[in-house]
């Protein structure tokens, strides 16, 4: 699996890097960098620091019991999981394919953290449902949007499409914006014309 | 004077046809149906006989209350749970008609043959206006002579009130739901650890916020700073509880 | 206590074969019921009275906004955030913004951010009212909602009066307000204020000290400090289980960290407690919103135009060669913020509303999540959900507070 | 002379329930105005001057409807069934003394159409057998959420049934007799209280009494804050749902009726019915009533509902031990003739 | 047959407890049974009325009282015992109901 190319991140100065909300802007004093590094020498991939907010990358099998050191360490105590979500890198970057995105919080701590694994196409992620009861649904979205299975999840079914929706996950880049099938509205007796065809992207 | 018997024979013989229903219907419904019919016949037959205290003590008792019991067990109950009484039908109806028959003719004879005979008592029409109505003079006669009866029909509805307390006790839900909450976990995956911070027992004081009287015997906290109640939420004596 | 150490729990489907001689009654309260605030539909297993399993179904109002966030410019999905929580339009505008704005590193002048704030507080307000209203009407208090919808009304014609629009406001835009403020706006919110309290009051009479209702709502669905902050609930769903946890307060965006006010906290976590924190945050609001309108200042730009992101200001547009220029750029191909990605939170009236964009330099953003606090609050519906009466439900959707718009996104 | 009392009853009678339906009409116009004033909104004003064609036009809207038979409906018992509850409410009235006798052309008019000496129990049988309109229409519409509604709220009506029946004792101690024509006589001696010389109302002399019987009226006519088998549609379908149309109106015109025959009978009861401080008649017996009617509309304005359990753990745990309390006080008062009760 | 005497409500009493024990007899279901039980009970009470009607004496009302009274508790005890029974078959769950066709 080739090295995962971040973002680069075109620094520039303005009034959103220096609040500390995200813990110290620089990666080698942050706590929970220092100390997931020590922990998992090898899972720990990458920080990045961009605006005042610190992503660790970690490999993907590592996931879980990170964020369950994160979670129980004493001097972190990130205990509230505010999101999980995916991001389809299909454009961005060769593989792995997705990247599911951990946001944390520590309430006592008032700080904030994000945790990043790369996952490819129908590999399973290990589920954080066993370790915040509020990923359940969060994870269910992520399958439903994204197709990404969750290893060790409960109740892993769609939660926004219908049941037997089965043209895929529309959140992918691939998935075209109106979807496969044209749908006749009604009142109508064709379907309205796809005038800009597929996707195209702008270039940057 | 006739015309008292025509209505009693009219209500009479509907009371019969209630009573038939309640026998010939299929669905208990209808039987039930059939038998509050008989029963208001019943009473208002008891109103031509002056015994007005009776006419509505029956419909509240009987036709209020009993048969609604009824009607609501027949709701309640599955139909074939119920014990089995009587085998194959056809034979059972044949001897059971003849025999009503039979003893119907039999008793009418015997009542038309011989007059009553007994002791007219005091209680003539104007004896009971006298006293001010058959209500009155029924409590009169019943709490002074009938005091032994009245006692033991209040103990024996008691006893009638216990048992069936204790015959129909629903099976306490809790522990089903408990049996229930270990299986059922849907969209309620638990976590494993579950960091448990020791709670005090009183609530803590908020550090610069201020407890509120907000109301319903609740008070509410209010925080100032974004520091305080982190570490120990503001669940005090709740707990403790 | 819920018995946790069960590894792994089973799906509703099988619950049938586990009780054979006895199968539960499973209740649709379907999409279209009248008490569930919209489109949610809640399969009940229950016994008798009890209600054994719970599971919420949505998704009836998935729009695919997320989709739609990666086919728009920054600015063309400004009014894609109104949608989603059709009920407090403003925040949702106010966080999608700040984060755009956090992205591109740029920030609103003094001015913008006073009244965002006080834009922000009252939608607060409005939402809480729906809220209010529609609450004690699932529980049966008929005239309390039109008390709170005739209240309401004059906070939308305050919005309406600054935007032109009562619901779907529009009226935040990247950089700060394009429209300048009306002359008389501040009194007539000066004006809501000093009427406000009054009205709160008088729900208070109606509902606080009622024995029916506190027989309704005390000891119903109580959720523990520590369950609460691991299904990851914010906003008066957390905060009435004791857990200060105000993104306000914990980290002030905007100028928060001015203005003085408290955040109530519950000591019980049922629904009687969110009731009263629900109702002292109206009252917090309020006084945010005289604080903001005493330290505003009355002139100054209202737009951050000296940034190249921004939309340049529309009398140079007309008179300037170069503003016409990129103005003509701005609208055709929008602006191109740097390459990153950002989540920024903002302290919605249900909860914790984060947007977290991902741009890879180009004018569309690359993936935009909203993560919407109904959605992750309703997970707890199950949780307070089992031993409770049928007729209880209704007040646990009530008292989560839930707006299917952005649940189901 | 027997078949002209008769005929004269009869006459009564039929001006009586005649009366009875017009004010059920207006009740419903009453209390939508009413709720309308206390929640800040106007009410039906469209039709006719203060909206006072309303209930005839919503009379027409309900007969224009379709009256649906469920398909597995026990059809003759479905269409019994509101009939029966319609038919026993107006007879509670039929025991109401609202004026002494009148004297038209040489004809004595009692306006009472039946003074029967068990009057107050004639009440309580009517309410015991009203159940059978619930429940019947519960099990006629066939489907199994209306049956659950239907055990509900039967249920519910049988319990406070009990509460009222003896939070009645209580008056009928004091007044010796079951007729409300004795009652009513009972009342209007004055009650000389050292100073004041007060009428013997009984709610003077029987508060808690007429405070349960209050509580119990508005739970049998399953009214304001114990309206959930009613609410119950929200949830599970209340007892006639599947009812339609008139067929529907005919619960609905019931209750309305209950509502005025309880009041009526709560004003006779406890507030003296037609006595009043200058002249006696039958308007004083109508303000009363018009009391009680305001406050069954004051009570659906202001309070949410209870849950089913509460709702019954109230009647027995609560409301039944004060009854027998009162029963018993009231024995002893009048055992040792206290004062002059 | 003119005037209203005993034998009228002896009559009808003969009748309808007649029918209530052909009801007994021959019915399969065991709350029908129990109704046609109230309605001998019923008839009883009717010729009690009657001789109270005939002879003046209230003794006959009182003790159709107690009749009633009895007749009470003997149905709230005898359906208790059918709902026992049910239950140990299978449970009398409130969502289970099912109207009973023949």
């Amino acid at each position: 699996m080739s090295e995962p190319r971040s973002l680069p991140a075109t620094p520039e100065t303005s009034p959103w890097d220096t609040t500390e909300y995200w813990g110290p802007t620089d990666p080698e004093q942050h706590p929970a960098v220092r100390l997931v590094r020590e922990r998992f020498p090898d899972a720990f991939q990458e920080v990045v620091v961009f605006r005042d907010e610190v992503t660790i990358r970690v490999a993907r099998p590592a996931l879980r019991e990170v964020v369950d050191f994160l979670r129980t360490h004493p001097e972190l105590r990130y205990n509230h999981l505010t999101d999980i979500t995916a991001v389809d890198m299909l454009y961005l970057r060769e593989r792995p394919r997705f990247d599911v995105v951990v946001q944390l919080y520590s309430i006592p701590r008032r700080q904030r953290l994000r945790v990043k694994c790369g996952v490819d196409d129908g590999e399973m992620v290990p589920s954080l449902v066993p370790i915040f009861a509020g990923a359940n649904w969060l994870e269910r979205e992520c399958y439903d949007m994204f197709g990404i299975i969750f290893e060790g999840h409960p109740d892993l079914r769609r939660i926004l499409l219908p049941e037997d929706w089965d043209e895929g996950h529309p959140l992918r880049k691939d998935y075209p914006l109106r979807g496969y099938r044209d749908y006749v509205q009604p009142g109508y007796e064709s379907p309205a014309p796809r005038i800009r065809g597929t996707l195209r992207r702008p270039g940057p | 004077m006739t015309v008292q018997v025509l209505v009693f024979w009219l209500l009479a013989l509907v009371a019969i046809l209630g009573a038939l229903g309640v026998v010939a219907a299929r669905n208990p419904i209808h039987s039930a149906i059939g038998l509050v019919l008989s029963f208001l016949n019943v009473a208002a037959i008891y109103l031509i006989a002056r015994a007005e205290f009776l006419a509505v003590v029956q419909v509240i008792v009987y036709a209020g209350a009993v048969i609604v019991l009824v009607v609501f067990v027949t709701m309640l109950v599955h139909p074939d749970d119920l014990p089995e009484f009587h085998g194959r039908r056809p034979l059972r109806i044949a001897t059971g008609l003849v025999l009503g028959l039979a003893l119907l003719a039999e008793v009418s004879a015997a009542i038309l043959a011989h007059g009553l005979r007994g002791t007219p008592g005091p209680w003539t029409d104007d004896t009971i206006a006298a006293v001010g109505g058959n209500t009155r003079a029924l409590g009169q006669v019943l709490y002074s002579d009938f005091m032994l009866a009245i006692q033991l029909t209040a103990l024996l509805l008691l006893a009638a009130t216990i048992g069936a307390i204790a015959l129909a006790r629903p099976e306490a839900v809790s522990e089903r739901l408990a049996a229930a909450r270990r299986v059922m976990t849907i969209s309620l995956a638990h976590p494993r650890g579950l960091d448990q911070p020791a709670l005090p027992a009183a609530l803590p004081e908020p550090q610069n916020g201020r407890v509120k009287e907000a109301g319903g015997g609740r008070p509410i906290v209010l925080a100032r700073t974004a520091d305080e109640f982190t570490e120990q939420p503001a669940w005090g004596e709740w707990r403790a509880r | 206590m819920i018995d946790f150490s069960q590894p792994t729990p089973v799906i509703l489907s099988e619950v049938r074969q586990i009780s054979p001689t006895r199968r539960e009654l499973v209740l649709n309260m379907g999409p279209q019921h009248p008490s569930t605030h919209g489109v949610l539909r809640v399969r009940l297993t229950l016994e008798g009275e009890t209600v054994i399993a719970c599971d919420p179904v949505i998704g009836y109002l998935h729009r695919g906004v997320e989709k739609l966030g990666e086919s728009h410019r920054y600015a063309q999905f400004v009014p894609w955030t109104d949608r989603t929580d059709y009920v407090a339009a403003p925040s949702n505008n106010l966080g999608y913004v700040l984060a755009v704005e956090k992205l591109c590193g740029i920030q609103a002048p003094e001015r913008a951010q006073y009244w965002r704030m006080i834009m922000a507080e009252l939608t607060r307000i409005a939402s809480h009212l729906v809220w209010l209203g529609t609450h004690a009407l699932d529980i049966g208090a008929l005239s309390v909602s039109l008390y709170t919808f005739r209240d309401r009304e004059l906070i939308l014609d305050i919005f309406e009066k600054f935007c032109g629009a009562r619901l779907t406001t529009n009226m935040m835009e990247i950089g700060g307000f394009s429209r300048e403020i009306p002359p008389d706006l501040p009194e007539m919110v000066r004006e809501f204020c000093r009427y406000f309290p009054k009205a709160i009051r008088q729900y208070e009479d109606l509902l606080t000290e009622n024995p029916i209702w506190l027989a309704r709502t005390k000891g119903v669905g109580v959720i523990e400090p520590e369950v609460a902050i691991n299904y990851g609930l914010t906003g008066a769903c957390l905060r009435g289980s004791g857990v200060n946890y105000d993104v306000r307060k914990a980290m002030p965006y905007l100028l928060y960290d001015r203005i003085d006010f408290e955040v109530p906290l519950g000591t019980h976590g049922d629904v009687y407690d969110r009731y009263l924190v629900r109702i002292e945050e109206m009252r917090q609001s309020i006084r945010i919103i005289e604080q903001c309108l005493d330290q505003v200042p009355t002139d100054g730009p209202l737009m951050a135009y000296e940034s190249q992101y921004v939309i340049p200001p529309h009398k140079n547009v007309m008179t300037t060669a170069e503003d016409m220029q990129r103005h003509f750029i701005w609208v055709i191909k929008g602006f191109s913020p740097p390459k990153g990605e950002v989540y920024h939170a903002v302290e919605h009236s249900k909860g914790e509303l984060g947007y977290y964009i991902v741009s890879d330099g180009s004018p569309i953003p690359y993936r935009l999540r909203i993560r919407s606090p109904d959605f992750v609050n309703l997970q707890s519906l199950p949780y307070m959900a089992q031993g409770a009466m049928l007729a209880d439900i209704v007040a646990l959707i009530g008292t989560i507070d839930i707006v299917l718009g952005s649940v189901d996104r | 002379m027997e078949w002209q009392r008769l005929i004269v009853s009869y006459i009564v009678g039929f001006v009586l329930l005649n009366v009875l339906l017009g004010l059920m009409a207006y009740m419903t116009w009453f209390e939508r105005r009413v709720l309308a004033r206390m929640q800040h909104r106007v009410g039906p004003n469209r039709t006719g001057p203060f909206g006072l064609l309303q209930p005839i036009a919503d009379g027409i809207k309900l007969l224009a409807k379709e009256d649906i038979v469920p398909a597995n409906a026990d059809r003759l018992v479905f269409l019994v069934a509101p009939l029966l509850s319609f038919a026993l409410a107006p007879l509670g009235a039929a025991v109401i003394p609202f004026g002494d006798t009148l004297h038209l052309f040489g004809i004595d008019i009692p306006l009472l159409v039946a003074d029967i000496n068990v009057a107050v129990l004639y009440v309580l049988a009517l309410g015991s057998v009203g159940v059978y309109g619930i429940i019947l229409g519960g099990y006629a519409s066939g489907n199994r959420y209306s049956l659950l509604g239907a055990l509900r709220s039967t249920a519910q009506v049988i319990s406070y049934e009990l509460v009222l029946g003896l939070s009645l004792v209580g008056v009928l101690i004091l007044s010796g007799s079951l007729s409300l024509q004795d009652i009513l006589r009972e009342q209007q001696r004055s009650l000389v209280l050292g100073p004041l010389t007060l009428p013997n109302w009984y709610i003077l002399s029987q508060p808690l009494a007429f405070a349960l019987f209050l509580i119990a009226a508005v739970a049998e006519t399953n009214r304001a804050p114990f309206d959930l088998p009613e609410a119950e549609t929200e949830l599970v379908a209340g007892y006639f749902t599947e009812y339609s149309g008139f067929r529907f109106s005919f619960y609905f015109l019931a209750e309305y009726i209950n509502m005025i025959v309880v009041s009526l009978l709560a004003a006779t009861l406890f507030l003296g019915g037609i006595d009043g401080p200058i002249a006696d008649g039958v308007w004083w017996l109508a303000i009363k009533a018009l009391f009680f009617l305001f406050f069954y509309v004051w009570l659906r304005a202001t309070l949410p509902r209870f849950r089913y359990d509460q709702l019954m753990g109230l009647a027995w745990k609560v409301l039944l031990p004060l009854a027998l309390l009162n029963i018993a006080l009231t024995g002893l008062v009048r055992l040792w003739g206290i004062g002059a009760l | 047959m003119t005037e209203l005497s005993a034998t009228h409500f002896l009559l009808l009493s003969a009748a309808l407890f007649i029918i209530g024990m052909v009801g007994v007899l021959t019915r399969r279901n065991v709350l029908v049974i129990f109704m046609c039980i109230e309605l001998m009970l019923n008839a009883v009470n009717v010729s009690l009325i009657g001789f109270a009607w005939e002879l003046h004496q209230l003794t006959g009302q009182i003790f159709a009282l107690f009749v009633i009274a009895v007749a009470a508790a003997e149905a709230v005890v005898g359906l208790g015992i059918v709902m026992a029974l049910t239950r140990r078959t299978d449970t009398v769950d409130i969502d289970e109901l099912r109207q009973l066709r023949e």
